[in-house]
C-alpha cells in the first residue's frame, strides 16, 4: 500500500525531471512513466477495492507530527480518472506537440501536472494540499501559455493570478485552523470543527479559495479564455482533471472536515450558485461563435451540477439515501472528466484540419473526420445526459433526491440545463453534418482521432453501463 | 489581556485585507502581484504569530518552516508572474510595430 | 563606564541618522541627498556598530558587527557612485 | 530590556510595516511602489526576528525582499518608460465601494475568528511533538528537523514547484540581454563580494543542522551572487552549459526523491530515513538542494531560456 501510494506520486514527478535532463528522449520517457504510474495506480485501486480506506503517516512518525496520506473510494476514483485521461491525452499529445522545442516544454510541465493531481488526491494534510494546489496551478498556468500566442498569454497571466489569490484564501483558513486546533493532520482537525468562529471562519476562507480555483459562478469569469486558448491537449486536461481537483477538495472537506461547520444557509448558497452556473453557462456555450469556447462554457455549466449535487449532499442526512447522492456526484464527475476531454481532443482534431474552429464554417467536418464527428456525437450524449452516458444515471439520482427534499426549482434548473445542452450539442452536430462545400477525402490518422473516441466510449458507454459497479464499490470502500 | 501573539496577528490579517483589496482594485498587472506579495507577508505573519509563545518559551517550529515552504512558493510564482508579463510586453511591442 | 561609553556612541549615532534623514527630506535635489544619506550610513552607522561592539564582549561577535559595518560602507559607496553617475547621464542627456 | 519597551518596539514595527504596506500599495509611480515593497520585505524580516523565527527571517531577507526585488526591478526595466498600463483607468466608484466594504468585513471577522482561536481555544501546537522527536531527526535546528525530516513530503514538492515555475519562465523565451557593463567600481565591489556570498552561503548551509541557516537561505545567497555578477555586466553568470546545468536544475529534487523512495526501498515508507543516517542524508539532500535553488532562482532572474540550455554533450543545439 505504501509503495503504491509513493509510486503513484513519485514516478511522474521522476519523469518530469528525467524529461528535462534529456530534453531528446522526453515524449518516450513521458509515455513510459505515465505507463507507470497508471499500473501503480490500478495497484492502489485494487488495494482499496479489497481492503477498504488506506492511510499512512510518512516519514514513519507519528501522525500530527508528520505528512499523511489517504486513498479511499473518492479519491482512488479521482486518480483512476486522472490515469485514463492522462495516458489519451498524452496519445494525442505525441502529434500535436511533434515539432522539437514544443516537445521538450511540453513533457516535463505535463508530468509535473500529474504528479501534482496525483499527490493532491492522496494528500491527507491541510498543508500540504496547499503546496500541491500551488504545484498543480504554476505547471497548469505553464502549460496553458505554451501556446505561445498573445491571448494563451493574457489568459495565462490572468489563471495565475486568480489561482494565487484562490490559494491565499486556502492558506489563509489554513492559518486560521492551526491557531485554533493546532494541527494540520485533516482527520485530526475534522475531530475537532465545532461551531465555533474559528471553525466557520476558516470553511469560509479555505471554501472561498477552492471556488475561485474551481471557477464556481461568478468566479468562472477566468476560465473560459484560459481554457479556449490553451494548446488543445491543455485545454482537455484543464477542464476534465485541473478543475476537478479543486471541486474534489471542496467535496472533501465540506464533507470529512467541516460538516459540524456547515449551516442549511450555506449549503444553500452553494445550490444556488450551482443553479445559476447551470443556466448562465450553457447559455453563453449555445451563444458561443468558436467551438473551444463553446466547450469552456459548457464546463462552467457543468460544474454547476457537481455544486448542486454538494448542496444536496449536504441536506441528505447520512444513510443508504446520502450514499447515492454520493455516488451520483462522483459519476458525474467522471463522466463530465471523460466526455469533456473527449470533447476538447477532438476540436482540437478538427481545429487542426479545418485550420479554425469557428462553428458556423465547419460543414462537412462528418464527411472528412467521420471517427471525430463520432467522438464528439459520444460526448455530448453525455454533456445532455441521455442514457446510457454515467450522466444519465447521474442527473436521475440528483433529480429523485431533489424530488425527495420537496426542491421543484432545482428540478427545473436541471431541466431547463439539459435542453440547453441539448441545443448547443446538436447545433455542433448540425453543421457538421451539413454538406459540405468541398468533399475532400477522409482523413485517418489513428493516434490523433482514437483518444478522443476511446475517451467519449468511456463516459457514455463504460460509466453508463458500469455505474451499478461504483456504487458498490463506494459501499465497500467506505 | 493584549499581548505579542494578538498584535501581530492582527496586524497580519489588516496587512491580508489590504493586499486583497488592492489585489481585486489594481488594473496594473505589477502591482497586483506586489498586492498579492503583501497578501501573503499578511497570512504568514498569522501563522508565525501563533506560533509566538511569549519571550521565554520556545516558538512553535512547525509553522516556521511551513512559512518558509511557503515564501519560497511565493518566489516561485512570483517570478512565473513576472516572465508573462514579459512575454505579454514583448508581444504587445510587436503588435505595436505593425 | 563601558556602558556609559557605548550610550554616548549611539546617541552620537542616532544623531547622524537624524540629521541624514532630515537632509534626505528636506535637501532640493538628488546629489545633495546623496551627500546626506552617505554620512548617515558610514558616521552614523560606524557609531552604533561602535556602541554594540562594546556591548558584546565577546572578540569573534565585535569582528562580525564591524564586517557588517565595512560590508555597508562599500555597498553605498558602490551604489551611491552608480546613482550618482545615473544622475549625470540624465543631466548629459537633457543639455 | 523592560517589557515596556518591548511593546513601543512592536508598535513602533507594527505601524511602519502597515505604512510601509499602504504606500506600496498605493504610491503614485511603480518605481517607488516596488522599492517600498523591498522596504517592506526587510521589515517584514525585523518582525520574524522579534517574533523568534531566524530562519523565517533570514529567507525572507534572502528570498522575500532579495530575490523577489531584484525580479521586480528586472520587471520594471523590461517596461517602455513612461508607460504605466491602466493607471490612468478608474474604477466605477461602486465597485471601490463594494469591495472595499467587503474586505473591510472579512477582515474584521477574520479578527474576530483569529482572537477566538488565539484565546479560547488556544492549541498548543505541535511543539511538543518536535521537541520530544528532535533527538531522533539527524539535525539540532528544530526548523531543519520539520523542513527536511518530519514534514520533508512538503518540502520535496516545495522544490518541485520551485522546479515547475523554472520550466514555465523557460518555455516563455529567450533570455534577456545583459544589462551593460557596469563602471570599475561596481565591477571591483562584485569581485571580491562574490567570493564573500559564496563562503557565506556555504556557512549557511552547514550551520543549518543546528542553528538558524539551510538550504533556502544559502541557495538564496548562491544566487544572489549571480546575479550581482549579471547586473555588473558581465555576460556570464558562472552556470555550467548543456546537460550539466539541467542536471543542477533537477539534482535538488531528483535528489530529495531518489533518497525518498530508497529509503522506501529498505523497506520503511516514503522518506524514512534509516536512523543512523538521518543526519548525512540530510546534508547530502541540503547539499543538492542549495545548487538547485540557486541555479533556479538565477535563471528565473535571467527571464528565459539560455543559449546553452537545451546544448548537447558536443555543444550543438536540439
Amino acid at each position: 500500500m505504501n509503495e503504491a501510494m509513493a509510486l503513484t506520486i513519485g514516478l511522474p514527478l521522476l519523469g518530469a525531471l528525467a524529461a528535462t535532463v534529456w530534453p531528446r528522449r522526453s515524449r518516450c520517457i513521458g509515455i513510459l512513466t505515465l505507463l507507470g504510474s497508471g499500473a501503480s495506480v490500478t495497484w492502489l485501486f485494487a488495494l482499496v477495492m479489497r481492503h477498504g480506506e488506506a492511510w499512512q503517516a510518512l516519514g514513519g512518525w507519528q501522525t500530527g507530527l508528520s505528512i499523511a496520506l489517504h486513498a479511499d473510494a473518492l479519491s482512488s476514483l479521482m486518480l483512476m480518472l486522472t490515469a485514463l485521461v492522462a495516458l489519451a491525452v498524452s496519445v494525442y499529445a505525441i502529434r500535436y506537440f511533434r515539432a522539437q522545442p514544443d516537445t521538450s516544454r511540453f513533457w516535463p510541465l505535463w508530468l509535473l501536472l500529474v504528479a501534482a493531481l496525483n499527490g493532491l488526491f492522496l494528500s491527507a494534510d491541510l498543508f500540504n494540499l496547499y503546496v500541491t494546489l500551488e504545484l498543480l496551478g504554476l505547471s497548469a498556468v505553464a502549460l496553458t501559455a505554451l501556446g505561445g500566442k498573445r491571448e494563451s498569454i493574457r489568459a495565462a497571466l490572468r489563471y495565475l493570478l486568480v489561482g494565487l489569490l484562490g490559494s491565499m484564501g486556502y492558506l489563509a483558513g489554513v492559518a486560521i485552523l492551526y491557531a485554533a486546533f493546532g494541527t494540520l493532520d485533516m482527520r485530526q482537525v475534522g475531530a475537532q470543527i465545532g461551531v465555533d468562529p474559528a471553525s466557520e471562519m476558516a470553511l469560509l476562507l479555505m471554501t472561498a479559495g477552492l471556488l475561485l480555483k474551481t471557477a464556481l459562478f461568478p468566479l468562472h469569469f477566468w476560465l473560459p479564455a484560459a481554457h479556449s486558448n490553451a494548446p488543445a491537449p491543455v485545454s482537455a486536461a484543464l477542464s476534465a482533471l485541473v478543475v476537478k481537483a479543486g471541486f474534489y477538495l471542496v467535496l472533501r472537506l465540506w464533507s470529512e472536515v467541516f460538516p459540524q461547520a456547515i449551516s442549511a444557509p450555506g449549503a444553500m448558497l452553494i445550490g444556488a450558485l450551482g443553479c445559476a452556473a447551470i443556466l448562465w453557462g450553457s447559455w453563453q456555450a449555445l451563444q458561443a461563435q468558436r467551438l473551444k469556447l463553446l466547450a469552456a462554457y459548457s464546463t462552467v455549466a457543468q460544474l454547476g451540477y457537481l455544486f448542486v449535487g454538494l448542496m444536496l449532499l449536504q441536506l441528505t442526512p447520512a444513510g443508504p439515501q446520502r450514499e447515492l447522492v454520493f455516488g451520483a456526484v462522483i459519476l458525474m464527475a467522471l463522466t463530465h472528466g471523460f466526455a469533456k476531454s473527449s470533447l476538447f481532443l477532438a476540436i482540437g482534431v478538427v481545429q487542426q484540419h479545418a485550420g479554425h474552429d469557428r462553428i458556423a464554417q465547419l460543414d462537412g467536418t462528418a464527411q472528412r473526420l467521420p471517427a471525430t464527428t463520432f467522438a464528439i456525437a459520444l460526448a455530448g450524449v453525455a454533456l445532455i445526459g441521455l442514457p446510457p452516458s454515467g450522466a444519465f444515471l447521474g442527473k436521475w439520482q440528483l433529480l429523485s433526491a431533489s424530488l425527495a427534499h420537496g426542491q421543484w426549482l432545482l428540478v427545473l434548473v436541471m431541466g431547463i440545463g439539459s435542453l440547453l445542452a441539448a441545443a448547443y450539442v446538436f447545433r455542433v452536430l448540425g453543421h457538421a453534418f451539413g454538406n459540405a462545400a468541398f468533399a475532400s477525402r477522409p482523413v485517418n490518422v489513428a493516434s490523433e482521432e482514437w483518444p478522443a473516441l476511446a475517451l467519449g466510449m468511456f463516459a457514455t458507454l463504460v460509466l453508463g453501463l458500469g455505474s451499478g459497479w461504483l456504487w458498490t464499490f463506494i459501499e465497500v470502500a467506505a | 489581556m493584549f499581548d505579542t501573539s494578538i498584535l501581530y496577528g492582527l496586524l497580519g490579517i489588516v496587512l491580508a485585507g489590504l493586499g486583497l483589496h488592492a489585489a481585486i482594485l489594481q488594473r496594473d498587472v505589477l502591482r497586483r502581484i506586489l498586492a498579492i506579495n503583501i497578501l501573503g507577508v499578511g497570512v504568514f505573519l498569522v501563522f508565525i504569530a501563533n506560533a509566538y509563545k511569549g519571550p521565554d518559551a520556545a516558538a512553535d517550529a512547525v509553522p516556521h518552516a511551513l512559512v518558509l515552504t511557503g515564501i519560497v512558493v511565493a518566489v516561485a510564482a512570483t517570478a512565473l508572474a513576472l516572465a508573462l508579463l514579459r512575454a505579454l510586453n514583448a508581444h504587445q511591442e510587436d503588435a505595436d510595430r505593425e | 563606564m563601558i556602558d556609559l561609553l557605548s550610550a554616548i556612541f549611539i546617541l552620537g549615532g542616532l544623531f547622524f541618522f537624524i540629521a541624514g534623514t532630515l537632509g534626505l527630506i528636506r535637501l532640493p535635489d538628488t546629489l545633495c541627498r546623496l551627500h546626506a544619506v552617505t554620512k548617515a550610513d558610514n558616521l552614523g552607522l560606524g557609531l552604533l556598530v561602535l556602541g554594540l561592539a562594546l556591548q558584546l564582549g565577546d572578540l569573534l561577535l565585535m569582528l562580525k558587527v564591524l564586517l557588517i559595518w565595512a560590508l555597508v560602507l562599500a555597498a553605498s559607496a558602490a551604489g551611491s557612485q552608480l546613482i550618482a553617475r545615473h544622475v549625470l547621464d540624465e543631466r548629459g542627456d537633457r543639455s | 530590556m523592560t517589557l515596556d519597551a518591548l511593546l513601543i518596539l512592536d508598535v513602533l514595527l507594527a505601524a511602519l510595516l502597515l505604512v510601509l504596506a499602504i504606500a506600496a500599495l498605493h504610491s503614485q509611480s511603480l518605481r517607488q511602489a516596488i522599492i517600498l515593497f523591498i522596504v517592506f520585505g526587510l521589515v517584514t524580516a525585523l518582525v520574524w526576528a522579534r517574533l523568534k523565527a531566524p530562519d523565517v527571517a533570514l529567507a525572507e531577507a534572502a528570498i522575500g525582499s532579495g530575490v523577489a526585488g531584484a525580479l521586480l526591478l528586472a520587471a520594471l526595466r523590461d517596461r517602455r518608460p513612461g508607460v504605466e498600463a491602466g493607471s490612468s483607468q478608474q474604477r466605477p466608484a461602486w465597485q471601490v465601494l463594494t469591495v472595499t466594504y467587503l474586505v473591510i468585513g472579512l477582515t474584521l471577522t477574520a479578527s474576530w475568528a483569529f482572537l477566538y482561536a488565539q484565546l479560547s481555544a488556544d492549541a498548543p501546537g505541535l511543539n511538543r511533538l518536535v521537541q520530544a522527536e528532535l533527538a531522533n531527526s539527524g539535525v539540532a535546528n528544530p526548523v531543519t528537523a520539520v523542513l527536511l525530516n518530519f514534514r520533508a513530503y512538503d518540502t520535496l514538492l516545495e522544490l518541485a514547484v520551485l522546479f515547475g515555475a523554472l520550466l514555465g519562465v523557460l518555455a516563455l523565451g529567450p533570455q534577456r540581454p545583459a544589462p551593460r557593463i557596469a563602471g570599475p567600481v561596481v565591477t571591483h565591489l562584485v569581485a571580491w563580494l562574490t567570493p564573500l556570498l559564496i563562503v557565506t552561503a556555504a556557512y549557511l548551509l552547514w550551520v543549518g543542522a543546528h542553528a538558524p541557516g539551510g538550504a533556502f537561505q544559502a541557495g538564496a545567497l548562491l544566487a544572489a551572487a549571480g546575479i550581482i555578477v549579471r547586473l555588473s555586466g558581465n555576460p556570464h553568470t558562472a552556470l555550467p552549459g548543456g546537460i550539466w546545468m539541467r542536471l543542477i536544475a533537477v539534482g535538488g529534487t531528483g535528489v530529495f526523491l531518489l533518497v525518498g523512495l530508497a529509503a522506501m526501498g529498505l523497506g520503511g515508507k516514503l522518506l524514512q530515513y534509516p536512523a543512523d543516517w538521518a543526519g548525512t542524508l540530510i546534508l547530502l539532500i541540503e547539499v543538492f538542494a542549495t545548487l538547485s535553488i540557486a541555479a533556479s532562482l538565477l535563471l528565473v532572474y535571467l527571464g528565459g531560456q539560455p543559449r546553452n540550455w537545451a546544448a548537447r554533450k558536443d555543444g550543438s543545439h536540439v
